[in-house]
């Protein structure tokens, strides 16, 4: 939710009203960022994304180099040559596509390549579906990945300029997914403000900087980049005398990531009037919550709906979206859900024969606290099943009459499947 | 260059992005080598063929003779079979 | 060895025989295209460096070494997983003297791609400080014949303008010799062992480079190291043409095809000597034209040599010599005749 | 200009091909036009032309915070009678809500086709495929339906109606449009 305004930077009328969908929005945003290479295929309920940037390119709105590569393990693998070669790159994908990116995904993370994707986030086959889950986002999550879950058209387009702004940071320089919920965003109308073109430069400093690093055989630091001027190997073989030291610099540069998008958050609100909680949580209601309900994505929004609605009725109940899912904040969400008596976690995907995956995640960052609330985890919406507020409202009741009975009986709940 | 580390180094000694950071020309394959080619000069027509068909770049023209650079010479003998002048021969390794 | 080199061609006497190709921001020009053994010894300097880890004998580095002497000026190099990839870059070691990414083992084309069109973006908007940077990819049979032709074909299919080297030795030798679509009939590897019933590979190899040629790119051609000068040609075409290029040059892996490390560039002699590895280029204006030396046996078949030539240096067709598989071997003669026979109709610069 | 309530909800029921979401996403814009906050979507599938469709339309003087499908609509609306045979158009829908249905003829008939009593819902018509041919010589019966739409409820002003239009067709098509919208309009009464 877009929290109380100061005056922006940019005043609102300067704000351009577009009414689009969230990955025409996504388009917009990669469009003002100055993108040098753009590899896609298509893939519902993505597509749009790459139609629209097409026009872009076909009307010489952009300079981007456009490649409508053959599959999406081409397009991860496009954007990493291209980023290697020092452009700023952009890709996107949903569920299947984005499984077929897997193999790179992990290797544009251990490069250090900045790139930025669009997940138009889709329940993975099989059975096929084209709608909205979470399982295509949480099978990247240990690829070394930056994830941030967006809960409306407008955050889309903010969150995927701030992703170059972040991923590029030299203290991060990780590729960073934006994920939007298939169709519940991907396809939904909303009326958005976006920035002028110019605004955009300056807030990602114009075209693509490129780190600098030290090897043996230069004296000074040189360019981090496929460059004839100062050669460098990438993707070399790194065997077991290496490999393990090479993943400390990933661990290393995921801890800083979240003061970065932090920063970040408060740089767009200052230019925007817009932020998003802190850039990680966006919390709601939740300092005296007896019952506090986490979730990613669009449903965020519903749940808040009905969190309004309890509250009105004076019931205790409040709501945590967890807007950035990779690096897991953990200390700072169980200092927001330490005091309540339940927690219910909602995931949109089910890793099968655990849990949820933000519950585990949930679980682990609360083992350590003496007092902490009675985990619930709600697996709901799978393969786009709605999840409309008198759904929300049954899942609050419940927690709240396990909240009183001060005893959880079913950790794992499914909300919203026929029996 | 000779680095002021110590090998290997540990994780905040690498560079950023797994990049290599030295080159392979301080690492000899030549102690590979069971067979060592040896040139006869006088024979030598200077064709270049042996400098052409090297695969490891172990063969060098200093501007007036051909010299074998044992430092990473695998001792393949490529070099003595397409001469077409036999000046090459395998011979070998000193085992001292 | 100094740390900082720049380029200075012709090289200095006393000069060290291994640098790296620095081409400073501005470098202006071509850089010739030498065709004398001598001239090349004195002007060119290799893009692979020595220290490479790669097996006494190996044909990838004298295929990487020759083409290199055909590149025009500064070139990016993109290295599909593989023998070459592993051996040459040993962390925290690389013998490459030129810019090289190693992505993974089937997209080494589409991360030509990538590369190509940010060297694009970047000279459309002034921050490419060369009036051109080329691209060229080397992969092996594996990433090309078989887990790398989709990505291989998309590329060519979108026209990017970059030269794909293959450096075919016939079987997934960087596992372990592992039959790939590239690897010839009867052949023995560690997956299409010779035993009681099988006499090896039982399919025929893939027909890649006309799979290339049939992609309608402006320029597809086959080599060995053993014609280097052929070789150095054809890449120096490669590169210069406007679009995708494909050369297909037979690599010798003297471990997986079980012959003496001195016998690499002999085996690829006989190779074309028996017209099993012919040589030949295509351009969509040319058609097919015989290079080298199979123009030389197009044009008097009494230098065409039997089968036997090929296979009786190599282990891996050992079998093929035993007299009760003289059927397998008058197969397989028949089968390099047609083909050639095949190719001599088609090639326009073949005698009729 | 009427005032909505907190929150307003419309259905739009069409066939693939008809253009039910272009519908709702040019109302949904126009009323961003006129300072709303909006959201369209349509019940999404893999139909192809012809199939029943849904699509939604949200107004809102908030920001919206619901991203699920609509219930429970305010206003039904209706691209092509023809569905009334097979689809239940007032499932859900709200008391005293307004149905808008692309009609010509027996009045009682389509009561009974809606399957609701007199009085129950307030019922609009216009000849929205009869119009279309008229005037775009193809039945696409989306635009007609704001015309309307907004003589019934006047809920969006005619001027961003245009302008709304305008963005989304070229020259000639979104003047026939803008005609087309005008004549339902015209002809559209409640029954």
């Amino acid at each position: 939710m877009t929290e109380a305004v100061k005056t922006p930077i940019i005043p609102l009328e300067e704000q351009e009203l577009l009414t689009v969908n969230g990955d025409e929005a996504v388009a917009y945003a990669a469009k003002q960022s100055l993108v040098d290479v753009v590899a896609a295929y298509p893939i519902t309920p993505q597509t749009i994304i790459v139609e629209k940037f097409s026009e872009f390119v076909a009307n010489g709105e952009v300079h981007t180099e456009f490649v409508p590569v053959e599959s999406e393990h081409s397009a991860m693998s496009a954007v990493v040559g291209a980023a290697a070669a020092g452009a700023r790159a952009f890709t996107a994908t949903a569920a299947n596509g984005l499984a077929l990116m897997w193999e790179i995904l992990y290797i544009a993370a251990s490069l250090r390549l900045p790139i930025v994707l669009a997940v138009a986030n889709r329940a993975l086959s099989a059975p096929i579906n084209i709608h909205c889950d979470h399982s295509d986002a949480y099978g990247m999550r240990d690829s070394g990945w930056i994830q941030l879950f967006v809960e409306n058209v407008q955050e889309a387009y903010d969150t995927v300029i701030q992703a170059f702004k972040i991923a590029e940071d030299e203290r991060v320089l990780l590729p960073v997914a934006v994920n939007l919920d298939g169709f519940f965003l991907s396809h939904t109308l909303e009326n958005i403000r976006i920035l002028p073109d110019e605004k955009v430069h300056e807030f990602l400093g114009g075209y693509r900087k490129v780190p600098k690093v030290k090897v043996d055989y230069f004296d000074e630091e040189v360019p981090l980049m496929l460059n004839p001027a100062r050669p460098l190997t990438f993707g070399p073989l790194d065997l077991y005398d290496y490999y393990f030291e090479h993943k400390m610099h990933q661990v290393e540069a995921m801890k800083r990531v979240p003061e970065v998008v932090q920063e970040v958050n408060e740089k767009w609100y200052e230019l925007t009037g817009r932020k998003y909680g802190d850039g990680i949580l966006v919390p709601y209601e939740v300092e005296d919550a007896d019952v506090i309900v986490t979730v990613l994505g669009s449903t965020a929004g519903t749940v808040r709906h009905i969190v309004k609605k309890l509250r009105r009725e004076g019931k205790k109940v409040g709501m945590i979206r967890i807007k950035m899912f990779r690096p897991f904040p953990h200390r700072e969400i169980a200092e927001l859900l330490k005091n309540a008596k339940v927690v219910g976690v909602m995931d949109r995907g089910i890793s099968f024969g655990s849990y949820g995956q933000s519950f585990l995640e949930i679980n682990t960052s609360l083992y350590d606290y003496r007092k902490k609330p009675l985990l619930v985890n709600y697996i709901y919406g799978l393969g786009g099943r709605d999840a409309p507020p008198e759904l929300i409202e049954k899942m609050f009741e419940e927690l709240l009459r396990d909240a009183e009975k001060g005893v959880v009986e079913n950790k794992l709940r499914f909300l919203g499947v026929r029996e | 260059m000779t680095s002021t580390h110590k090998e290997p180094r540990g994780w905040k000694d690498l560079p950023l992005g797994a990049v290599s950071y030295r080159l392979s020309t301080d690492y000899k394959t030549g102690d590979w080598r069971a067979l060592r080619p040896v040139v006869d000069l006088n024979k030598c027509v200077k064709c270049m063929l042996c400098w052409i068909f090297c695969p490891d770049m172990a063969i060098v023209w200093d501007g007036e003779k051909i010299v074998i650079n044992y430092d990473y010479c695998k001792g393949c003998g490529i070099c003595a079979h397409e001469c077409p002048v036999n000046a090459i021969t395998m011979v070998p390794e000193p085992t001292e | 060895m100094p740390a900082q080199t720049l380029p200075q061609i012709p090289i200095k006497k006393g000069e060290p025989a291994y640098k790296l190709w620095i081409f400073e921001p501005g470098w202006k020009g071509e850089l010739p295209l030498i065709l004398n053994p001598r001239q090349l010894a004195e002007q060119k300097r290799s893009a692979l460096l020595p220290g490479h880890r790669l097996c006494a004998g190996c044909a990838a580095p004298i295929i990487v070494k020759l083409a290199s002497f055909a590149f025009r000026g500064p070139t990016i190099v993109v290295n599909a997983t593989g023998c070459l990839e592993v051996a040459t870059t040993i962390f925290p070691y690389t013998s490459w003297a030129v810019p090289w990414i190693h992505n993974a083992f089937e997209n080494a084309a589409a991360t030509a791609s990538g590369v190509e069109s940010a060297i694009k973006a970047l000279k459309k908007t002034g921050r490419l400080p060369w009036d051109h940077v080329d691209v060229v990819v080397f992969a092996g049979d594996g990433g090309t014949f078989d887990i790398g032709l989709q990505s291989l074909s998309g590329a060519a299919e979108r026209g990017h303008d970059f030269l794909y080297i293959l450096y075919d030795n016939e079987a997934y030798m960087n596992t372990g010799i592992q039959r790939s679509s590239g690897t010839p009939k009867y052949a023995w590897t560690t997956t299409s062992p010779v035993g009681t019933v099988l006499p090896g590979k039982t399919q025929n190899k893939k027909p890649i480079a006309d799979i290339m040629v049939a992609h309608r790119i402006p320029y597809v051609a086959t080599a060995t190291p053993a014609h280097w000068l052929d070789l150095i040609k054809k890449v120096r075409k490669g590169i210069e043409v406007n679009g995708p290029a494909f050369i297909h040059s037979l690599s010798s892996c003297d471990r997986g095809w079980r012959h003496d490390t001195s016998l690499t560039i002999e085996v690829s002699r006989r190779a074309v000597d028996t017209c099993y590895f012919p040589l030949w280029e295509w351009t969509p204006k040319t058609g097919y034209l015989l290079t080298d030396r199979s123009l030389a046996i197009a044009r008097n078949p009494k230098l065409k040599q039997p089968i036997e030539k090929f296979l009786e240096i190599q282990g891996r067709f050992r079998h093929l010599l035993k007299p009760e598989n003289r059927h397998l071997l008058r197969e397989l003669q028949e089968y390099v005749d047609s083909v050639w026979e095949d190719l001599l109709n088609r090639a326009a610069n073949a005698p009729r | 200009m009427m005032l909505v309530r907190y929150m307003l909800e419309i259905r739009w029921h069409g066939r693939g091909g008809q253009g039910a979401w272009t519908a709702a996403n040019l109302l949904a814009m126009a009323a961003a036009y006129d300072g709303k906050h909006v959201q369209s979507f349509p019940a999404f599938g893999p139909e192809r032309s012809g199939a029943p469709i849904l699509a939604f339309t949200r107004i809102s003087d908030e920001p919206i915070d619901l991203h699920s499908m609509v219930y429970e609509p305010d206003i039904v609306i209706v691209l092509d009678p023809t569905l009334l045979k097979n689809v239940n158009v007032v499932s859900g829908l709200k008391k005293n809500g307004l149905i808008i249905v692309n009609y010509e003829g027996d009045t009682d008939k389509l009561y009974n086709m809606l399957g609701i009593k007199k009085d129950e819902y307030k019922v609009v018509v216009t000849p929205a495929t009869k119009l279309a041919l008229d005037i775009l010589k193809r039945p696409i019966t989306n635009t007609p339906m704001i015309g309307a739409l907004i003589k019934a409820a006047p809920i969006v002003s005619f001027e961003s109606i245009e302008k709304a239009v305008k963005k989304r067709f070229p020259g000639s098509i979104a003047e026939k449009n803008i005609a087309l919208i005008k004549e339902a309009y015209k002809l559209a009464k409640e029954v």
